[in-house]
């Protein structure tokens, strides 16, 4: 066992490091992306790019970096230090992900290059309001059309990065019952294609998202990206890989999150003191960072775990890495917003942004509970 | 010993909750319930309707428009109130200002301002928390200094709520910066019309703007708005931050709140069968149902023993109604977010606000859209009217004699 | 609502209360009843017939004193303080609830006159190494003799007061599977009877139990209690009651074992002061505070709610009441033991013995969790 | 960054695991899974299997029967003895006195005292705590006075572990009472057949007499039992108190417990299904399987930057295994307690007390007996060797920098 980074890898985490602190360093500067038409920097984007961020995970014969879970996971813990905003995880991780275990050379070929320069955007589309967290529960239909194509009809709900996007992935049922395992494809189409509409909106986290509605919605045979016998499994991969990276957001978002209380509490002065000096407020500390670093061993669990071929031993250990990253989220972030007291409650402070952040990490693809109850049904960890 | 609702009791509660039922809009009491922002005119209309009916402040004396309640009387009102999504008279108003002047204040006072006060002809707000003086309240820096027949008035409140509604408030300032802390500070009455006065909202993470910063800059403010006598203002503070033990727990509210939990996870799917079906959901609202229960009972205790012991010292158990009842209420807002999982995500602006300027998420799920705002701004009831941490503080000390 | 205490209820705890200071007011008091033969000192039992406790329960013209839950509620909660181990809940709480719910004139009239006396003890054998927590789930059998009477067969395990009793009130099944809800009956037979054997041993907690074997035990009409037709539902009522007496007692040795740790707290010095000047200490002292209040809001609703004559509205409220004092009594016996350190870990010492009976009385019957899944199964509270 | 086991390392782990299962006795092995008290043969027999291997001090230099192994194989080893129910080499020899004594003793005291205690042929235990001084332990006043070659021991030291088997104690003593507080404490050596030494068990609320009172009334001790310099000994405490931060966690010992859990709980049947099928139970085992695993990930960090930190400059994180690891132990005491359920009941005497002088319970149910005194008992773990509070204290000063 080996935890250290190599130095390729460290090299990596500084650059980030450095970009966001020039570009993040000040809450008003990601105030202001906010406000932007995609509610991103377009121009950071690019830094992205020519910084090799949106290759690390493709292959080199596809045009990206060859690089691995690892690297993507320094990247995401980076990312949630600094509340990043630019629409990675929908286009690297999440379509990203798609594109490469879907394994369609001709789509990867095509797409994996403006992607990773920055002139292409994607974003996934499986949510149903009606499947809560189960990624088989697809109502969108997928009807052949006897030519290698097919039609698609329904609509989806909080996709992310889903108006910004230039393309999306969309999962629709071409046969099977709406919560069969069987019988689900992804297909990419053009974000303006005939029949798809697309409602805006930011997300309490601060990012956006989109229903989309899919009406008659012609896909080529070309756009065939996963065909229905395969679409779930390829899903499900992608979805343990985002929680892996997921993971190592929330950590980066807590780890600030509690340097940021502990500096208040050693600033703030209350009774003619710091309040830090309180002992039941340095315990709290301490609870703070023992969540925190619980997490991170998680993290890093779930990073060498979410590469594993067997889906059952991937499944358990990705859950059980959700599970402690909700838990520490919820504790971190709940404790941390008390400790500041009402300065912690308002927009024009950092804390409450990371709070709002991992509260989300945490429902997203399941919050701590539902993998817990999934993790418990396998049989345990053990 | 009987440990049950008299006869008496039942029919009380059961005339107000038809009466609440039957004269408050259905439209407001919803709103209530699924957590969403009041506009002011709601409130008052609100408020009104209550007032007419003598339901303002029933806790009142007679001669102002009290009611001569039991505290158990007292109690039923306030948790069918909060049971049923009747807005709670403006607190600063009815429980926090108004008792301050029928204890400490003139006559003269008292004519002039409860009155209107009672029918919410006047709103007020509250002038206590500072930047530099939050649990450390006595540590306020906000300056009155007398010239003439006048104060004049320097310095910065936060944390106002409604401000940018109120026509009143009430602060708490340095008339003697001599003095120590608790000495030397006065309860002075300040028409927000005045010139010098400033209120900047404070957007909380939820989006909402409750809340204000409010500057004094040179605020002339006539002698007679004092309180009581000067310098003593503490006292008033201490008044009437120990008021009001029968609503702190607000076990109406969350009642409602935990039938409300379960109404929507009876709805929404989870796999195969709604997720109030899942026994470990339904083990989670079942924990908070019991928690509340026995909150409810030490409410009641407390009320019982209110009852005979005229000295007005509390029943210990009355100091831990505040942390539970936050923690309970608290508890509810996290069982909704779950409720709404994935759909909880959208941000659905206010109507008093639209800075994102994109579209809404679909109407259909508005339901969904307060739960994690909900969430959010219920940190604040753990923090504000003394955070829990001093509660526990004081209760080491009142009741444990550390 | 009033929850004062009358004049007679005041007076009936203040004696109890004078009497247990003198004979359990020294730990040593109780280690030495406890190595008596029937593990409980036989005079004190006299002594609390003179008292009337022992006919508290019992309709008057029983030979009772007619008095009710709140009453058992002043004893049990006297009895939780003392720690008190003469077998006042085997006797008058168990075995003579299931004299007054099963309602069989002759035997109240028999049996009750010398109970109330201390000249009859009794215990409630009804539990089955495999029924864990299932009141239905009953194995032992009763075979009729066709001339009214029963012939028992079967084995029953921890049963209280079960070596020291006179006489035992069985559960045994004349008809139907296993679990089923009908069928089981209640017999009173003689603990010295042909073919009762008696295993005694000491409990966690310093009471004494016993495992019984009934080998072809002979029951004759008379000891017929309950008849199989309604032997579950007079039980089920039975142990409501006994529920709320336990959580009356739990309440009672909660508050004794918070008042104790906060004198520790300030008597206790290390690092040259209190150590209940130190904040965190001081606030875990609050928590307890909090969890003993609530646990008493519950034991007085148990109370309030166990004679209600509707089933399923008495067992809920029941079941909520046990999951709060098992909750308190599982925090505040734990943190009173952290709170103390080592001294609290020895039997020298009296935390110990709180600690061990708290935890005895969160199983009895069903822990915590047990009866929280019992809530949630029949809908929660409201 | 490489997060699995190489090839090697699992070789490793495999070959001590056939060796413990092969070459301790199942009975116990056994013993120790079961949570029952083992006799002193017991560990004396344990304890020369592994040093007959090599196994008891691996962790000690070459020159003294180490094996130079990495941090990992050392983590390795501890969680596999754990795991397999393995008693632990005596850690008041191993763990405690001998690097003590490797660090600050003389070669003359290693030739005389080192290949005894590898040995187990002496039995060391530890006077440390005393009543006045438990988590304050510079606060202790058992005093050492020099006369001529000799010191003169009088005081008193308690929950001194096994003290009933050992004949060697190393004590802390006041030897310069005018010196304040961690200075003027030595660290001595003292044989426990020296007349003026009285031991008295302690019982524990479990029923056990695992701990015990020392008293020393006038004891001649010989100068060259001191270790280190005089009044430095808190020196030597502290160098102690730091070590051994590869099984503190106790890892493998709540792997072995949880899957035990599951064995028994997959048996016990509540209601009409196995209790490990019941969702409730089992997402309370999963929860505790999770913390574990993190704790697990969290050590193997910890132990991979010691590789490189040669200044012994432990990992932040590394403060924390003591807080968690306790934590997760009392969990796995708590769960099974929740197994045996009425089973737990019964108090079954161990074989060195029967002062009940009663019956047993049945045989068969033997597996649920300690399931109580289990939980009881290991309330210490978050008492001995610091507190949690007292580790909490630690954390935010060398950690957080408060």
């Amino acid at each position: 066992m080996d935890f250290d980074l190599n130095d390729e890898q460290r090299q990596l985490k500084e650059s980030i490091d450095r970009l966001l602190l020039d570009r993040y360093g000040d809450l008003n500067q990601r105030l202001g992306y906010l406000k932007r038409p995609n509610g991103y920097a377009d121009e950071l984007w690019q830094q992205y790019a020519e910084l090799g961020l949106l290759g690390i995970p493709f292959a080199e014969e596809h045009g990206g970096l060859g690089q691995g879970l690892t690297e993507t996971m320094i990247v995401a813990e980076a990312f949630g230090r600094a509340l990043v905003v630019e629409p990675y995880f929908a286009t690297v991780i999440l379509s990203g992900g798609a594109l490469r275990h879907a394994g369609n050379a001709a789509l990867l070929a095509e797409l994996v290059p403006p992607l990773v320069a920055g002139k292409l955007t994607l974003a996934l589309a499986h949510q149903e309001r009606q499947a809560r967290y189960d990624l088989a529960d697809t109502a969108t239909t997928a009807r052949a059309d006897g030519r290698g194509g097919y039609t698609l009809e329904g609509e989806k709900c909080v996709v992310l990065g889903g108006a910004s996007a230039d393309q999306l992935i969309v999962t629709a049922r071409a046969s099977g019952a709406r919560r069969d395992r069987s019988g689900v494809g992804l297909f990419l189409l053009d974000a303006k294609a005939n029949g798809v509409t697309r409602r805006d909106y930011p997300t309490q986290d601060g990012f956006r998202a989109a229903d989309i509605g899919l009406s008659a919605v012609r896909v080529g045979p070309e756009g065939v990206l996963a065909g229905p016998e395969k679409g779930l499994e390829v899903l499900e991969r992608v979805v343990d890989e985002a929680i892996a990276a997921l993971a190592a957001e929330s950590v980066g978002a807590m780890a600030a999150l509690h340097e940021l209380t502990v500096d208040y509490l050693k600033t703030r002065k209350q009774f003619g003191v710091p309040i830090g000096s309180f002992q039941v407020l340095q315990h709290k500390a301490v609870d703070m960072f023992t969540a925190v670093e619980q997490a991170r061993s998680m993290a890093y669990y779930a990073t060498m775990m979410a590469g594993e071929d067997d889906a059952g031993e991937r499944r358990r250990a990705v859950a059980a890495a959700k599970v402690q990253i909700g838990r520490s989220a919820r504790f971190v972030g709940e404790t941390a917003i008390q400790l500041h007291g009402g300065i912690g409650m308002t927009m024009e402070y950092k804390a409450g942004h990371y709070f709002k952040r991992l509260t989300m990490i945490d429902m997203a693809f399941g919050d701590a509970d539902h993998h817990l109850r999934e993790l418990a049904r396998a049989g345990g960890l053990s | 010993m009987d440990l049950r609702f008299s006869k008496e009791e039942n029919a009380f509660r059961q005339k107000l909750r038809d009466f609440f039922r039957a004269e408050i809009p259905a439209s407001i009491r919803t709103k209530v319930m699924e957590n969403r922002h009041l506009q002011k005119e709601e409130l008052v209309k609100s408020h009104k309707i209550l007032h007419g009916k003598g339901l303002a402040v029933p806790h009142w004396p007679a001669a102002w428009g009290g009611a001569n309640w039991t505290p158990m009387q007292q109690y039923i009102y306030t948790e069918e109130l909060q049971y049923n999504g009747v807005p709670q008279p403006l607190p600063f108003n009815v429980s926090m200002c108004g008792p301050v002047i029928i204890a400490f204040g003139t006559d003269e006072q008292k004519r002039r301002f409860l009155p209107r006060m009672a029918a919410l002809d006047d709103w007020w707000c509250q002038g206590f928390s500072e930047p530099g003086a939050g649990s450390d309240l006595a540590g306020l820096k906000t300056t009155a200094v007398r010239q003439g027949d006048h104060y004049v008035v320097n310095g910065q409140k936060t944390w106002t709520t409604s401000a940018q509604y109120a026509n009143w408030i009430f602060c708490l300032c340095r008339t003697d910066p001599s003095a120590k802390k608790q000495l030397g500070i006065s309860f002075i009455l300040i028409d927000m019309n005045t010139p010098g006065i400033t209120v900047r909202p404070i957007q909380t993470i939820d989006g909402g703007r409750e809340v204000n910063e409010v500057f004094f800059d040179e605020v002339k403010v006539p002698v007679e708005n004092l309180v009581g006598q000067e310098h003593r203002g503490w006292d008033c503070a201490k008044f009437l931050l120990g008021n009001e033990r029968s609503g702190i727990a607000r076990v109406g509210y969350s009642k409602q709140r935990v039938q409300r939990i379960k109404e929507l996870a009876s709805q929404v799917m989870a796999g195969d069968r709604p997720l109030l079906q899942d026994e470990r959901f339904r083990e989670k609202v079942a924990a908070v149902e019991v928690e509340l229960k026995a909150l409810e009972m030490t409410q009641m205790r407390v009320l019982s023993e209110e009852r005979h012991s005229r000295d007005n010292k509390p029943n210990p158990a009355s100091s831990i109604l505040k942390i539970k009842g936050s923690e309970i209420q608290q508890a509810t807002t996290a069982l909704l977010l779950e409720v709404a999982g994935p759909l909880a995500l959208p941000y659905r602006a206010d109507e008093d606000e639209h800075e994102f300027g994109a579209n809404e998420p679909a109407e259909d799920l508005a339901w969904a859209a307060p739960a994690a705002p909900g969430y959010f701004n219920y940190r604040k009831v753990s923090i504000y009217g003394g955070s829990n941490e001093i509660q526990r503080n004081i209760i080491a000390k009142a009741v444990l004699g550390f």
